[in-house]
């Protein structure tokens, strides 16, 4: 009950191979157009690879480019696809629409429209049954199409952003819920929230241009990211370069103190923008980067300063208090220093 | 609640829209006053005549089953899949559309007649189509069907595969997704294609007359009963022709609803 | 229709311009060819010719059509243009017409007499009594004390030829003219019984033409020897 | 790249599609046998041959434009506003396509002959109608108009409404709409309606006949003449029809081609 | 040039009347199914209410239900919409998407593309502008929606959701340019996000069932919700009660200590989930409450609880570390005590 996939799309750049395994979660992760909605597509039969194969639970999915071409239809796969769309069907209502899947596996209809009035409750729209989709809101029919992949109770469910258009309140919900049916079923889930792969994922893949670029389980993968992407989404600053006795060497030439990985080893530092202390002179403190502020950015209690650093080659953010951004005159073209603790850099090799 | 729809088409098509309603309805409109309307209920009531509207009722019900039968597959077989020669199909089934009616019968004739390609076979099983009331459906589903294919086949087209392919992805075999939802989605368009479909055969006489010929009760249609009329008495046909009118009126107007219109900025309604 | 530059020796100079012509569809071969003799002869003539069934024709006229002459299979048609105070002068009648039995080559069905059509299994098609050859048809059977059952009551004689020509029907009555006018396609059979019912085709100038000399000089042609000729030809018989 | 759609129709479908097909192209096949082939040539290049060709093809195309131009506002108004009587005016719009050809001839005649209730405003304008190419053109739009307008509504209908909408948004003039967004959107339905309509007009006959004579060059269109050539030599018809075919199977073939239909589960393609 | 709005639409429960000042730029938060997005299609003219009144720069958009009706058409409000779905013109490619709206505004097909092609920048989309609409992936297909909307170059601008299926670097990046871009502009922007909100919002208004339930400056409303949905939006636990000596007393009876509002006043008190202690035992601390958890949910570095209290008349939630969770054997159903300082607490009327 595995999948492995190895697909191969030209027009699209995408070149992917991937497995999960049985009872897996797996969070994708990725810039837009990186590849996320057509890896989901081609497993669930509706993009037709160039080049590649595909299977899942013993079952052959696709084999193309062999000597005999092999394609699996959708509806035989037992895979069910909530796609970054709702595409709820416009001429049935939300009850029928989630009861479409268990009526298409022959339930009855009043088993399919029981079995859809449990899904709806568990995405809280039981009060939407007997809406048509043309009268719903935009979270409101994300919620219906939630209920509609999840109540097709396939033995692999792939989620595209299934959380998008929610409100906090709902997505909390929902978040929960996923978390209790995604435990028993294998599953691959898109998402552009670092808390989804959190709550849910067993594992995660980072996606770019079409290729993967990134995986691991997820906490690893977040707390020790190796591409600018994945930092970004983790939240945290990296700063990659070849590892020193002392640390890290950026190709910058600035040296990161921190534990050694080895030297010579090509490696990566990750900071916390909490961890930074901002200052307008230079500091007495074990790292001690020099930066110069692009922006800034309002986050509630805080004010995230995003600079630029050619040593540290890229980018660098901090937060700091509304006092004390006040108390350094912030203004992006600002000079500043950024300073960090060794404790509070985590080094590893790449 | 949506949009006012009004407000989105320039008042200058709503001008010349004008200009082409009246265009058709004003020919109508003066066609009754050729009517002899003090013989009027007369002239309708004949029985050849009520036998000749109830014979073209009949006829063109069955060639509208006809065609929806075998026009919904021809449309979906031209707007979903692809094969070689699509082209030349697609443009080979609008040809009826434009044989004069009179060769459509000589093809017909040339085909299933008893001495056309497959008469022989026909007579060896004992079947007789010409003269028959059968030879009626079938010249008018022969002349009907390519409205029904076209007009279903750009919807199928506009209407795209998303739902489809949703549906598929939720485990519904095909048969499953052409019933519960292309066929749904699209049958508005299916509604007036078989509308169209049977207005003309309705108002078929060409073929039917070549392929079926004429006996009142039998093969004696309708507009076959109008072109007859007309030789002895054209006030006769005048009148006929406006039943046929009145039918045509009414069918069209029970079936071809104003469809509801998917509501605007919404999801999911595409 | 332009004629060939025939040279011509007694070309009138009196007669000019263009004249059209109803005719009906059945004599769509002879007024061809008399209408080109006719161009000949008077050159600087034109002889538009616009066919059509006779009852087409008489709406056309009727809602004025611009003719000048109209040549109608059967006085019927041309009652209602002279009722309707359309018809210059007295209509002339040029031709006539009888019945004939229309077998296919081969003649499958074995028909030697008008009583045969009669005989069980034997598919005839006549012309509906609304038309010319079909009140004919009535007016046979009438006089011949046989009555018809046939499978078919075509509008038009085409249709019955077309239907005995492609085998569907074993026989079908239509007039001498269309039977030789359909060449080797179709077996023609006399009968005697046929007398009973004679078609006359007359041909009258319109009152709205606008050059009645030469639609009259057309209408002598067509009544003239030269005409007479030409229909002897195609089977018709004389008025 | 999307999906094999040849995967999503039931395979039952593609078989009844089949014997569709075979029940049009199979006639016209037979239709070939009774062509004289040796004199083939010789009939379809006669002047009158060549003379109502030509003709056809003239007024064909003019008939269409006027379709277009009348029935896309027609159309328009049909499918994108509300108005009371909508269904009568949708109803009678229709009714060219059941009228016998040769009534629809009358109709005409009552309406613009020059008898009719405008034929004296005409001719105080000093304009004949009937009887001229004109007349032609008028009877082939009449009963060619339906077709754009039935194809075309429904499609309008199916495009919906939402990409109009956000155009006036973003601040485009109704005629801007119109033109940049409705028409681009919908033109597979239109030109696959115009192909309809020009099909029609090709193959139009009785009202010809009835309303603008059969005068060769002037209103003896290619119907006209085969059905004259009936009468004197049925081979000759039946070449002329396989003339028309071609001519309707190149126009056909020419002009539909497979739209590109929209990929499946992406936005903002609806 | 300010917009004042009052309208109802039977159908959806909705009764709204809002005014937005001349530059103002307005976050309208709320859960789904509140009525945003109506509210949006009612200011761009595509949905006209059973009645109401609206006014923009002066001049009237609609005025329904009195004697004479009156209807600006859409095109001629001057406003753009972006809507929750991109809704590109799927014949045009992005650029021309994009030019539309110069286009529209009489600007040459050269003026226009070459506004197109600074917007289309500015989404970082410059790549894609000679894409189709079908050939973008979601968070493309959303770039270009909003390069559209900004294009068009309204005078009132209305954004719904504009940064939904974004990726996290690009939605950084646009939620700076829309804070730069909105600064100058009146605008309106639907979002589920409390960091838009803060990032580029003056005021926000936060709509529930079809009405507006709470407003004001971003910073007042986030900080001091009166409401539990904007608390939950504003990730503050809120409690709700009546003002007394002590602080509040809440209809189950609790007392929150803290600083007092008056006695008998509607008073509400929020406070910060990492501002709770968690224990097994009550602790001494001035605000305890007993609470019965229902939750757990991974968050990172933290653990969040979710719980039921009676007393305190909802849900509470707070962060702990995941060795305090381990050590407190935390698990759905367990009894717990949740302390926080007075000091912690904010009390303020409602
Ligand atoms: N139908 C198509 N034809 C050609 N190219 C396409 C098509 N659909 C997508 N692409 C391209 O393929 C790439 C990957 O698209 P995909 O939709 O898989 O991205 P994604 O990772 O899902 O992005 P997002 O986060 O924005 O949803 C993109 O560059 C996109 O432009
Ligand atoms: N076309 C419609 N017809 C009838 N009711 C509708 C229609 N569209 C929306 N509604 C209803 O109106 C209410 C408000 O919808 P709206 O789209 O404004 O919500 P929203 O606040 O934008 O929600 P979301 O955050 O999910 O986008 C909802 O209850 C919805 O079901
Ligand atoms: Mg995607
Ligand atoms: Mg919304």
């Amino acid at each position: 009950m595995s999948l492995a996939i190895q697909a191969r799309v030209a027009e699209r750049g995408f070149d992917v191979s991937l497995e999960v395994a049985e009872g897996e979660t797996l969070a994708i992760l990725g810039p837009n157009g990186a590849g996320k909605s057509t890896l989901l597509d081609i497993v669930a039969g509706l993009l037709r690879p160039d080049a590649g194969r595909g299977e899942w639970a013993g079952t052959p999915l696709f084999d193309i480019g062999g000597r005999h071409s092999l394609w699996l239809p959708p509806h035989r796969r037992g895979i069910s696809l909530l796609a970054q769309e709702p595409l709820l069907f416009p001429h049935l209502s939300a009850l029928d629409n989630v009861a479409f899947g268990p009526r298409s596996a022959g339930h009855s209809k009043d088993a399919a429209r029981a079995t859809a009035r449990t899904w709806l409750a568990e995405v809280e729209a039981a009060d939407l049954e007997s809406s048509r989709p043309g009268t719903l809101s935009g979270g409101q029919a994300q919620r219906v199409a939630v209920a509609r992949a999840l109540a097709a109770s396939p033995k692999l469910l792939l989620l595209d952003e299934p959380l998008s258009a929610l409100d906090v309140t709902v997505a909390s919900t929902l978040r929960r819920m996923l978390r209790r049916v995604l435990a028993t079923r294998t599953a691959i889930v898109v998402t552009h929230e670092v808390l989804d792969a959190l709550t849910f994922a067993d594992r995660v893949v980072v996606m770019n241009g079409g290729a993967i670029i990134e995986q691991g389980p997820t906490r690893e993968v977040l707390e020790r990211p190796r591409h600018p992407f994945t930092a970004e989404l983790a939240g945290l600053n990296l700063l990659t370069g070849t590892g020193s006795a002392a640390g890290l060497v950026t190709s910058g030439g600035l040296t990161i103190v921190g534990e050694s990985v080895g030297a010579g080893v090509k490696a990566a530092a990750a900071v916390r923008p909490s961890a930074i202390a901002v200052h307008a002179v230079p500091p007495d403190a074990d790292n001690v980067v020099r930066v110069t502020v692009s922006d800034l950015e309002p986050r509630g209690d805080s004010i995230r300063v995003r600079t630029e650093s050619s040593a540290a080659g890229g980018s660098l953010h901090a937060d700091v208090s509304p006092g004390r951004a006040a108390a350094l005159d912030l203004a992006p073209g600002a000079e500043l220093y950024f300073a960090f603790a060794a404790s509070e850099v985590s080094i590893y090799p790449r | 609640m949506d949009i006012r729809r009004s407000s989105t088409i320039p008042r200058w098509v709503i001008v010349v829209a004008v200009v082409g309603a009246v265009f058709v309805l004003f020919p109508l409109v003066a066609m009754t006053t050729r009517v002899d309307w003090p013989n009027f209920l007369v002239l309708i009531t004949s029985p050849s005549s009520v036998a000749a509207l109830l014979l073209s009722l009949r006829t063109s019900l069955a060639a509208t089953a006809a065609c929806v039968v075998l026009g919904v597959p021809l449309a979906l077989m031209l707007a979903r899949t692809e094969f070689r020669g699509q082209r030349l199909v697609r443009a080979l089934v609008l040809l009826p559309l434009v044989l004069p009616p009179v060769i459509g019968g000589i093809a017909l004739l040339a085909a299933f007649g008893r001495r056309g390609l497959l008469g022989q076979t026909f007579d060896f099983f004992g079947v007789t189509i010409a003269f028959s009331t059968t030879a009626v459906v079938i010249a008018q589903t022969f002349v009907a069907l390519p409205f029904l294919v076209l007009s279903l086949e750009s919807s199928l087209r506009l209407a795209g595969t998303r739902y489809e392919a949703v549906a598929a992805t939720l485990g519904a075999r095909p048969t499953t997704v052409l019933r519960r939802i292309t066929l749904p989605l699209i049958f508005p368009a299916l509604l007036s294609g078989a509308v169209l479909s049977f207005a003309r055969a309705l108002g078929e006489f060409g073929a039917t007359l070549t392929f079926a010929g004429s006996l009142q009760g039998v093969t004696r249609t309708l507009p076959l009963e109008i072109y007859l009329q007309r030789e002895t008495d054209p006030d006769a046909a005048v009148a006929l022709s406006l039943v046929l009118v009145l039918v045509a009126v009414l069918v069209v107007g029970l079936t071809l609803r104003t469809s509801t219109v998917p509501s605007l900025v919404r999801r999911g309604t595409s | 229709s332009t004629g060939p530059a025939v040279p011509s020796t007694r070309s009138t100079a009196a007669l000019s311009g263009s004249i059209t012509v109803f005719a009906a569809a059945s004599l769509t071969g002879t007024f061809t060819v008399l209408a080109t003799k006719f161009e000949a002869k008077h050159r600087g003539t034109t002889v538009e010719l616009s066919f059509a069934g006779s009852a087409d024709l008489v709406t056309q006229i009727t809602n004025g059509a611009p003719a000048d002459v109209f040549a109608s299979a059967d006085t019927k048609n041309m009652t209602k243009l002279t009722d309707a105070n359309l018809v210059e002068g007295k209509p002339v009648n040029f031709a006539t017409n009888v019945l004939e039995i229309a077998v296919p080559p081969g003649n499958p069905a074995s028909i030697a007499t008008f009583a045969d059509l009669a005989k069980p299994g034997v598919r005839t098609v006549v012309c509906a009594p609304q038309v010319p050859c079909g009140s004919a048809t009535i007016a046979v059977e009438q006089a011949s004390g046989v009555s018809l059952a046939p499978v078919s009551e075509e509008s038009a004689v085409t249709d019955v030829l077309g239907k005995v020509s492609s085998g569907e029907a074993d026989a079908g009555l239509v007039y001498v003219t269309d039977i030789k006018a359909a060449g080797s396609k179709v077996t023609g059979i006399t009968f005697p019984e046929s007398s009973a019912a004679v078609n006359t085709y007359p041909i009258a100038t319109l009152t709205g033409s606008a050059n009645v000399a030469l639609a009259k000089a057309f209408i002598d042609y067509v009544t003239g020897a030269i005409g007479q000729e030409e229909f002897a030809a195609a089977g018709f018989g004389k008025p």
